[in-house]
Formats: C-alpha cells, structure tokens, sequence
C-alpha cells in the first residue's frame, strides 16, 4: 500500500495520552517481539505492537502440547514464556527503536510488587509508547485467584502500578471475568488511560483416543474468528456504559470488515492476534486498506469510532433463542 | 528470504492409499530451499483447518520452479491438500526452520538416513545434495506395513547406497522397527556412519537416540511438533530441552541433534 | 445404520430418573418440534427430543432479521416464537407419540408463576420424558434480570417449580451467568433432577456498511463449533464440582468426536442444535455411529462418560497466553 | 419427498462479471420440483460459509437429471459455488418451499413475469410450464446496469411473449425501474394481465406490490430472507406478516401475495 495513503491523518486516533499513527495494532503473544515479522510487515508501518508478555525475569512456561486447533480458531496455553524484561531492554527494543516501531510493552506478574518492578523497570525506556498489563494471571498471594476475576483485585492492581508509574498505562480485561463491565469500570476508575479487550476465552479440547485434554495444561485460551461476535459484543457493551473511555477491541479480527465492525461498536482501536500466525503480512494490509476506505468515502477513522453507538439498537444481554 | 509464496498445484501423485505426493510451482522458494527446511501451507478461504500446517520440502527443481512435498492424509489439514484441485493456488510460507548440515561431509564419510512412514518427506532433496557432494549414503525406510512405505518408489535411482525396508508386520522387507533394521548394520563391526539423518514419529526418535548414543554416531533428527506460526511467533511448537528448559522446534529445528531433546519429558 | 445395533443396549444412559435408549438428543430450538424433521429422521431411533421453547400463550418472537452466519456458528435471536403449550398438546404431541419419540418439553416464561403454569399444564401430559426449564430468560418481576445469571434468581424459580411438579426437570443453564458452577449448584440443590450446559453465548454482528447490529434484537446467541471448546470446558468443570450429577452437554456438537468428547467430560448425554440446519439426518446418523463405536471396542457409552475426568489433568481457568 | 441430494457439479457457465449458472445432476430432485421451490445447497468440507443458502431451482430436465441454477456472487456462500470444480459434489436439501400457482390460466389468460437482478433465478422453469399449458406470458427483467441483465439470454427461446429490459442507468433497454417498465405497459388499456409473477429485491417488491394493487391484478412474489435451515426448523426466516405477525417464508413461501406481508414494516 502507498506511502501517502498509509501515513495520511485520517487514520490517526487519539486513545486518552495515546496518540497511534493508525488504529491497527498487533496483540501480544501473537506478534513475538516484533522482530519476527520483519520480512513480512514494515514495523515503522503499523499503528503499534505489543510485545509478548513481559515478566521480571525469563520465564520457561507451560510444558507442550500448547496449542490446539478448534474450529475456526485455536486454544493456547503457552505458559507466558518469555525472555524476561532485561532481555527485551538490551536486545529486542533498540532495534525496534531503529525500524521506527511504535511498541507497547505487555506485562504481567505473580503478585502486585512483580507488575510493579516490571513496569518501573520499563519507565524510562526509550521509545516505548506504553505498558499494557495483562491481568489474566493468577495471584499467588491469594491462591492463584486472576487479577482479572474481580473487580476488587483489579482495581487493587492497577490502582498500585498506577502510583508508582508515569507510563501510558493500557489494562487489558479478561471475557472470563464475572462482570466484565464492573471490571472495565474498576480499572478506568483505577487509573488506566486504555483498555484494552478482550483477552481470550478458557476453553479445552479432549483427544477422544486418549480422553486425555489435549494441552497438557488441560484448559487454555480460545482465540480467533470463532470469539469474534463475542468479542464484539463485549466491546459495544463496555463503550456504552462507560463513554468516552478508550478502548482497544481486540478477538478474532482478521479482515477490514471485522476492523470496521469493531470500531462502529465503539473501539479506538484494534488489535490483530490469532490472524498473524494465519497471515503474517496481514496486519500492515489492513492499515493500506484502511486508508483506502478512508479516502474512498472521505472519512477519517475518529467518525467511524462508535457509529453503531449512535444507531440506538441492540446491545442488551438478550434471552436466548 | 522467507515469503509467502502463492503457488500453482501442477501435480498431484498417489504412492499409496493415504500417501501422496503435491508439485507446485513455485521459482522463489524452489531456488531458496536447503534439504530438511519446510513450509507452512494454507489453502485459502477455509476455516478448516484455521492454522496451516507444516511440510518439509520433499524436492525442489531450481531450473524448473518445481517444489514437492510429501504428504500423508490425517485430518483436515492434509485433507484440503487432497482435495485442491490441480491449478488452483495455495500459500508457501517459507523457507522456514534450519535445514539438515552436510557440511564436512565428503566421499570417504558414509551416511545414514532412517525414515519411520511419512518421516520420508524431507529426503528426496537431502539425497541430491548427497549425490552433488558424493557422499555415499544408505536409506533405512520403515512403516507399520507395506501401504506405510508407499513413497519407497520416489527413491528410486537416487539413492546410490543400499536400501533397506522394514515393517512392523513384515508384509515387506526385514520384520520389526526400523530402528532395529539400521542397528543390526550400524554396529561397530558395520559401515560406521559418519553421520545419521533421521525422521519419523517420535517413539522411533526416543529408540534411535539411544542406538547412535551408543554407537557414538553424530546424528540430525528431523522433529515434529503442533505450529501454530512457523516462524518463532507463537511459542506453541516448543520440545523439552536438554540444556534450557524448551526448544524452539521451528526456530531452533526442525533438525536437532538427540542430545539436545530431553526424551524423557516427551 | 442397523436398528440392531442402535437398539443395543450399551448405549442406554440414565440421567437421574430419566433413562434414554442412547445419549443423543436434539437441543431445543434447533429441531423445531420434530415434525419438521421426519423425512430425515427416524425419532424413535434418537434419544429424545427437546421441543421449541414452550410458553403459556403462542408468542409472536423477535423482528427480522433474526440470524447470521458467524465464523463456524451463527447468531440468533429468535425471541422464542412459539405455538403456546396448548396447540403444542393438542397438534404435536400426539403426532410425536405415534412415531414413537422420547419427547422433552423445552419450556419458558416472563415469571416464576408462567414457569409453574406452563409446567403445569404440561404435568399430566401422556408420552413427556421430561420437562426442560430454559432460564436464560428475563424476568420481568425483577426488572428483565434474566434468571439463569444470579444462583439466587436460579434456585428461587428451580424449587418453586419443583415444589409443584412431579415431571423430571431438565435445568437448562446459561454460559451467561457470572459463575456457571454457582449456578449449577442452585440448580441442582433446589431440585432439578438433570442438569443441561450450554445454552448459547451472547453475542454481536455489525454491518460495517449500515453500522447497524445485523440483528434487529441487536444481540443474539452465538451456536455451533466456534462455541465447542468454551462448552466443552464448561461441561468438565460443572461434572469436577458436582460428582454424580447427571449432565446433558451442549455446544456445538456435529460429529462423533464431538460426541466423544463430550462424555469424556463428563455428560451422560449431549445435545445436538445448531448441526441440525446444516445436516438434519446428523442426530439419527451419529446414534449409529456412536453404537458402532461402542460394539468395536466392546465398551458402553456409560463407561465413556467422565473419562477426562480420571485422567486428573487440567480443567482450571489457566493464565492465558 | 424432501431429501438431502448428493448431486454432482456437471457445468458452470458466466453470463456476465457474477452472474453465472451451475447445473447438477440430481435425478430425484430433477422430478420432483416444481417452479419456484428452492434447495439449501451446501459445498461439503467447509466451515466457510457455515449455513447453507437458499437457490430457486432454474430448471430441471427430468429426462436427464439436471438441475440448474442462476447465481449471482455476493459472499462465502455463493463463491463457494464459483470455485466448486466440475466433478465435485456438493448436498442440494429439497424441494423446499411452496412453488409459484399456474391453476386456473389457460391460453386466454395473459401473465406477466417481472424479474430485478437475480431476480431472474427462478423463471426459466416457470417458462417451462407456461409452454406446457400454452400460457402467454410476458417477461419483464429489469438491473441496475447492463451487466446485471446477464442472465437475459438464459430466456432466449423460451419466452413465447414479449420481453421488456430496462436498467436504471438506460445502458441497457428502458431507462428506470423495471416496475415503471411494467407499470407502463400493465395500465387500463394495457394487456391486461390475469396473473403477476416476480422475483427480486425488496424494495422493487414494495413498489411492485402498489403497482398490482392499483390494478388489481392478482400477483405471486418470490420472497427472499436469511435462512438458518430451509424447512420451518429455525424460525430465523419470519417475514412480516398482515393477518398474523410473522410469515414463515421457507414454509409458507418463498412464494407469496404481496396483500399477506406488512411492507411497512421492512
Ligand atoms: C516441521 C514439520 C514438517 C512436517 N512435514 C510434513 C510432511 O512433509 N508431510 C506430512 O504429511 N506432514 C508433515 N508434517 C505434519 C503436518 O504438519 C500435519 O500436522 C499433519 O499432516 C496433520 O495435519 P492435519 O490437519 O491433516 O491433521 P490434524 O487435524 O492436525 O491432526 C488430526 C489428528 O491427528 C493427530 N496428528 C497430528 N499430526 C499427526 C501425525 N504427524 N501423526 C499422527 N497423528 C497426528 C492430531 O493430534 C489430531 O488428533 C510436518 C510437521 C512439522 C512440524
Ligand atoms: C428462497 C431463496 C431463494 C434464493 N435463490 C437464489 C438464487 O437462485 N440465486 C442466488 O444467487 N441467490 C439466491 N438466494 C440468496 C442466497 O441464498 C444467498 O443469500 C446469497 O447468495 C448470499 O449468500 P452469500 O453467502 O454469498 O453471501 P452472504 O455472506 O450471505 O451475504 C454477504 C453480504 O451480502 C448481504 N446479502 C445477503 N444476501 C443478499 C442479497 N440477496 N442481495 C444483497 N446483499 C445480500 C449479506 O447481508 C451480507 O452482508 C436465495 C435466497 C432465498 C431465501
Ligand atoms: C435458532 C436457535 C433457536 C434456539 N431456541 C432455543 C429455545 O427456544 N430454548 C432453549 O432452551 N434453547 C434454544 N436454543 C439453544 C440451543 O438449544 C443450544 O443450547 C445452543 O444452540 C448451543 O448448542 P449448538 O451449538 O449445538 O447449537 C436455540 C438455538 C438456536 C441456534
Ligand atoms: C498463542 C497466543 C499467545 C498469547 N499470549 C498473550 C500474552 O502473552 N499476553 C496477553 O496479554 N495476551 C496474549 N494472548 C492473547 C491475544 O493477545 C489476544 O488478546 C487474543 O488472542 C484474542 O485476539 P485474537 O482472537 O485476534 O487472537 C495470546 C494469544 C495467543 C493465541
Ligand atoms: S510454530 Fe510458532 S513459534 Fe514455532
Ligand atoms: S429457514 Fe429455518 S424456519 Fe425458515
């Protein structure tokens, strides 16, 4: 796609202190640290990526099986292996600083005090836009229990990294969570300038010959278009009860309709994940056809943000059938 | 480089019921591949399967664009490579992963190749560079039954050394693992291998390893692990380590050396 | 397939008082009222059926459009269109007991006292297996809550009904509800005798062309594959908290696997829905299937049933990622 | 009796960019529909799309099997269909639906067809017993533009009346709506036609329907909505109903008199 299209003011957003050239970002885990993808998609081209979740030291994660392919998607349970932040700092993010990425940092810990040694550890990076903390993590100081499964510890967590940090802070929810509008709401009311949704869906898949789970961790995250019309919906419930947060919509987005249906259902921006392992160069077509749509119709990105809002319809958690 | 390369199937082979063998055309990727690298391949505008799936280049044809992969039916993945009619495209990520070495190899080191059913796949293109560099190298092909060794044909007139076939039922060259085939010749009083290439399922890894430990005989094993990506992205391919807790199998392999898989773990 | 070997009876279940002749049954809105279907299916040779959702009054249901096609599933929000309770006694059931189906009443209302008068018309009905309640409904004494999301809301509607039937209850449980496993606890200490998960996702599409939601509810229950491993998760971790109670999963259900899957889980019986569009033969055709299954490997559906469950493995929401 | 049929892919011919036919060979199905009914027809193998769609049967040849249909390229569904190869099966659900009425015409009875776009799908079977019974009958296909008259030489030949083009930019026959074209000839001192078929989107059904009534001329629509199975199974396919709220259009219909729908409320 052309230069000028892509680097054209119609795609720029706005997500609280977060200014992004476009709305289209890769999810973290699906992206590497970026350096991955080099020969697939021009880094300096994307709105931003995430990294793979950070933790304070290297992380060796889950044994395999990992993954698993489910119809119309796939179940992970990785275990947040990574290179640990000290590794990001002196080998990945300097060259990302030379290929022009716009990079945001995802975190995550075992306890509040981790996320925050992560998170100060990360302050005064250079080049880095901000720390998105994945709260889908269980809390060894209260038996494993996820930061993101109540409201309570949500706001606990943030509200703490909060405090201590100056960083453009992007918190994002779990679908798993009891509530997720009551998480939404802890965490904006905490102190998060983004959220950012959704992350994935426990889900499990059994090996018939062996009635054996087929990660060895036994359940793990669904992901992909199968989560999409979930995903969708979780974001237009959470842009109408808390207006005027910015929200990153994230589940299952693989092509520029889903990019649209996202922002109409009020997301700032989006977040490709699952569709990079598919289609590794399919994050920097979306901006060129993004722009492309733009320019056809004579919009800008910041009017198509929340149009199905607007519409009136819908959004009511409905009775089945 | 890597790319993903949009080809044409031109051919389409059957070995035997379950075993074929796909053509492409694809100039880019047929000029860039080294033996035991693969692909991740998609037929396009399905969601099933939703991941492509990995495929060792089985040949590649520099001066014809010609890229072949061997291929043996399971699931949905291998099943849409079944149905794609002749002519119509898919998509080749690739090259992806290490590659077999052959370096420090000459005309004086003989070589094994050990291949459990479809752990053929990677072979045929490994035998050329064996016939370019003169290595003299011998293939131990092995299956459940005789249908398993369907691909035997593909080796024929490129395998300058000897060929030796087992099967589990004995319905077709010597009776038992293939493993069990190439320990009977590899002994210390045998050809003594320079070096073993192997590929296979991996209960043949775990018994081989211990054959060429004991025999001291430096060996590649072509490994085979779930992808979600091909390309390092994902994390989902990882294979106990030895010497860190996890490999990388699509970065750091396909092709490892059985001292660095931590056997016991798998 | 062979009547002999469908007619075995290694595929017998038995649900608490419900005893079926084989596991597979049609899930509630999805096979119409059986009629629908009787060029494609022998009923005599299923399980049973569960009925369109019955209320005491014929109901008009939702405007169109009603469904869409979503990445291996779909949306719906029918509204719960139906003939009422009475047409259904007077015109259906009678057909269904000449073609000798195992008939199960999928039942709802607006109040606890619709639920008790619904069932209660039902009571006395010759050739009902079992009564099933969908509680994925508003309640419109309580505001529109729906009474399959508070564990409260679910045991006060389950006992009361219980309090004044006889018939076996079916309970059929929301993926909605804040804790699923709360709820099926209610559910199954106020007296339901058969616990069936899942009924549909909410979920959401938009048109980007209209930025308009494709359905005119605005949201709809998201079915079919995409749904199976959040379904399937949900089934083991319901079977791992209450031992011993007899579960019927749900959720996108299409083939033998599927069914496998499923009982390995830990439900004595499943329910095909949204397969039945796409395949209507799909439930008859996997009773032969399932028995062949059974006779090769000389084993029961019963000794199927739960086999995850001893492998120990898995089963709690993981980190993701 | 409705059946799911197995039916093999024999030709697939374009008419113009979109708009183009596939004829399988469904003996059974072949026999037994009648003019207007549909089929859910479904590409096995694929996840994409997820439901099966809806087709008028355009023809069907008893003598040889055949069973056509007119599609236009809108999504996954129809491009399946676009990219299913000749030879290859696919599941055609049906006879579905109630079929068009020629009781009552003769040869003295003059009828209209009035046809937008794809609209045109289910009229050349319903041509067939227009000749059977020796009924006059008038063709109005009416499209945007020229090319979305593609399917105007499918007719040829077997139209006995007259046939009226238009398009709503002039590049083909009358400039404007195929329901003005109509409306044009149908007036008073028109042929007076005894009976109104037509097929196309809902707003020419809406201007369409005035028409008639002005008139009153007794007419039969081809209705068109989402369906989730084709059979009365879903109840996703309801269409706004005046005697009672809701139609079921795969029971009731596709075949309907514009007096039983609410217009208004679509
Ligand atoms: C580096 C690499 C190279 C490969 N090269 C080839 C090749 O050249 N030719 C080839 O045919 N395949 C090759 N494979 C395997 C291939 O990628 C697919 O995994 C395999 O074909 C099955 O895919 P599927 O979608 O058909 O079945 P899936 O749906 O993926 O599998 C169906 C069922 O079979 C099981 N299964 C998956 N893979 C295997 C297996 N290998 N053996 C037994 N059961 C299995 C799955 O657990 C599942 O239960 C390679 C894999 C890797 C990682
Ligand atoms: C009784 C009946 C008979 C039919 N007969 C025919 C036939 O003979 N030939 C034929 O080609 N089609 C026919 N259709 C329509 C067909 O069933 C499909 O809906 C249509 O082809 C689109 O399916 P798809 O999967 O390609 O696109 P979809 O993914 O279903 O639709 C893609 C997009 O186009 C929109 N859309 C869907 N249908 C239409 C439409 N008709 N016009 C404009 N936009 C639309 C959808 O809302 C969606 O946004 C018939 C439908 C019915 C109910
Ligand atoms: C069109 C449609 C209508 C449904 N109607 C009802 C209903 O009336 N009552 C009910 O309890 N469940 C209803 N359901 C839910 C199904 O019974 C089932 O729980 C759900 O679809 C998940 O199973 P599946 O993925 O196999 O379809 C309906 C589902 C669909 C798709
Ligand atoms: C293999 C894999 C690894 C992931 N790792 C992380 C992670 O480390 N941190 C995180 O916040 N989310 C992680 N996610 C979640 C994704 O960022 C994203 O939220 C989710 O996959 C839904 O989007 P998608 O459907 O587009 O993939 C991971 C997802 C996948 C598939
Ligand atoms: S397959 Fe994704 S990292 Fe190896
Ligand atoms: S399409 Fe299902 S009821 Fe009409």
């Amino acid at each position: 796609m052309g230069k000028d299209l892509t680097a054209q003011r119609p795609l720029r957003v706005q997500l609280g202190p977060l200014e992004l050239k476009n709305p289209i970002v890769t999810a973290s885990g699906t992206f590497g640290y970026g350096l991955e993808f080099t020969e697939f998609v021009d880094l300096s081209k994307i709105g931003a990526l995430c990294t793979k979740g950070l933790s304070l030291r290297p992380h060796a994660g889950n044994a395999p099986p990992r993954i698993c392919e489910t119809p119309a998607g796939m179940l992970n349970a990785i275990g947040l292996q990574n290179v640990g932040v000290e590794v990001f700092l002196a080998e990945k993010l300097p060259r990302l600083r030379e290929l022009g990425a716009t990079v945001i940092a995802n975190v995550w810990g075992d306890t509040e005090e981790e996320y925050v040694a992560v998170v100060g550890a990360l302050e005064d990076a250079e080049g880095l836009a901000a720390i998105e903390l994945n709260i889908s993590c269980p809390n060894v100081d209260k038996g494993g229990m996820l930061f993101g499964n109540s409201p309570a510890a949500t706001a606990s967590l943030v509200s703490r990294v909060r405090a201590e940090s100056r960083s453009t802070l992007v918190v994002k929810l779990s679908p798993n969570a009891p509530d997720l509008i009551e998480s939404a709401r802890a965490a904006r009311d905490s102190g998060a300038d983004v959220l950012s949704l959704v992350n994935t869906f426990v889900g499990m898949a059994i090996d018939p010959a062996t009635a054996r789970p087929r990660l060895s961790f036994g359940t793990g995250g669904l992901s992909g278009p199968a989560i999409k019309p979930l995903a969708l919906r979780m974001v237009f419930q959470v842009a109408r009860a808390l207006p005027g947060a910015p929200l990153m919509g994230i589940g299952g987005i693989s092509d520029l309709s889903d990019v649209l249906e996202f922002l109409a259902a009020g997301a700032s921006a989006v977040q490709i994940g699952t569709a990079n392992f598919r289609d590794p160069g399919v994050s920097e077509r979306l901006v060129g056809e993004l722009a492309a749509y733009c320019s056809e119709r004579g919009t800008t990105v910041s009017e198509l943000v929340g149009r199905a809002q607007r519409t009136g319809t819908g959004g009511e958690a409905g009775a089945e059938g | 480089m890597r790319a993903d390369h949009r080809a044409v199937l031109l051919l389409r082979r059957v070995f035997s019921p379950g075993f074929f063998s796909v053509t492409f055309r694809a100039p880019a990727l047929a000029r860039e591949v080294s033996p035991g690298q693969f692909v991740m391949l998609e037929v396009a505008g399905r969601l099933r399967p939703y991941l492509r799936r990995a495929y060792s280049v089985a040949d590649a044809e520099p001066d014809t664009g010609e890229v072949e992969f061997l291929v043996r039916t399971i699931g949905p993945g291998t099943a849409a490579l079944e149905d794609l009619a002749e002519g119509s495209a898919a998509s080749l990520l690739g090259p992806l992963g290490n590659g077999f070495s052959v370096a420090g190899l000459g005309s004086r080191s003989r070589v094994a190749v050990v291949a459990g059913g479809i752990g053929a796949a990677p072979f045929p293109l490994l035998f050329r560079a064996f016939a370019a560099a003169g290595i003299p190298a011998d293939l131990y092909l092995g299956g459940r039954n005789a249908a398993e060794l369907g691909f035997r044909s593909r080796f024929d007139g490129i395998v300058r050394g000897e060929t030796v076939l087992s099967t589990d039922d004995g319905s077709l060259g010597e009776k038992g693992f293939v493993t069990d085939a190439f320990a009977r010749r590899a002994a210390p009083d045998g050809p003594g291998y320079a070096r073993v290439f192997a590929c296979g399922p991996m209960p043949m890894f775990a018994a081989l390893a211990k054959v060429v430990e004991r025999f001291g005989v430096a060996s590649e094993f072509s490994t085979e692990a779930a992808m979600g990506c091909g390309f390092g992205a994902c994390l989902g391919c990882v294979i106990p380590g030895r010497e860190k807790p996890f490999v990388i199998s699509c970065l750091e392999g396909p092709i490892l050396p059985p001292e660095r898989i931590a056997w016991e773990k798998i």
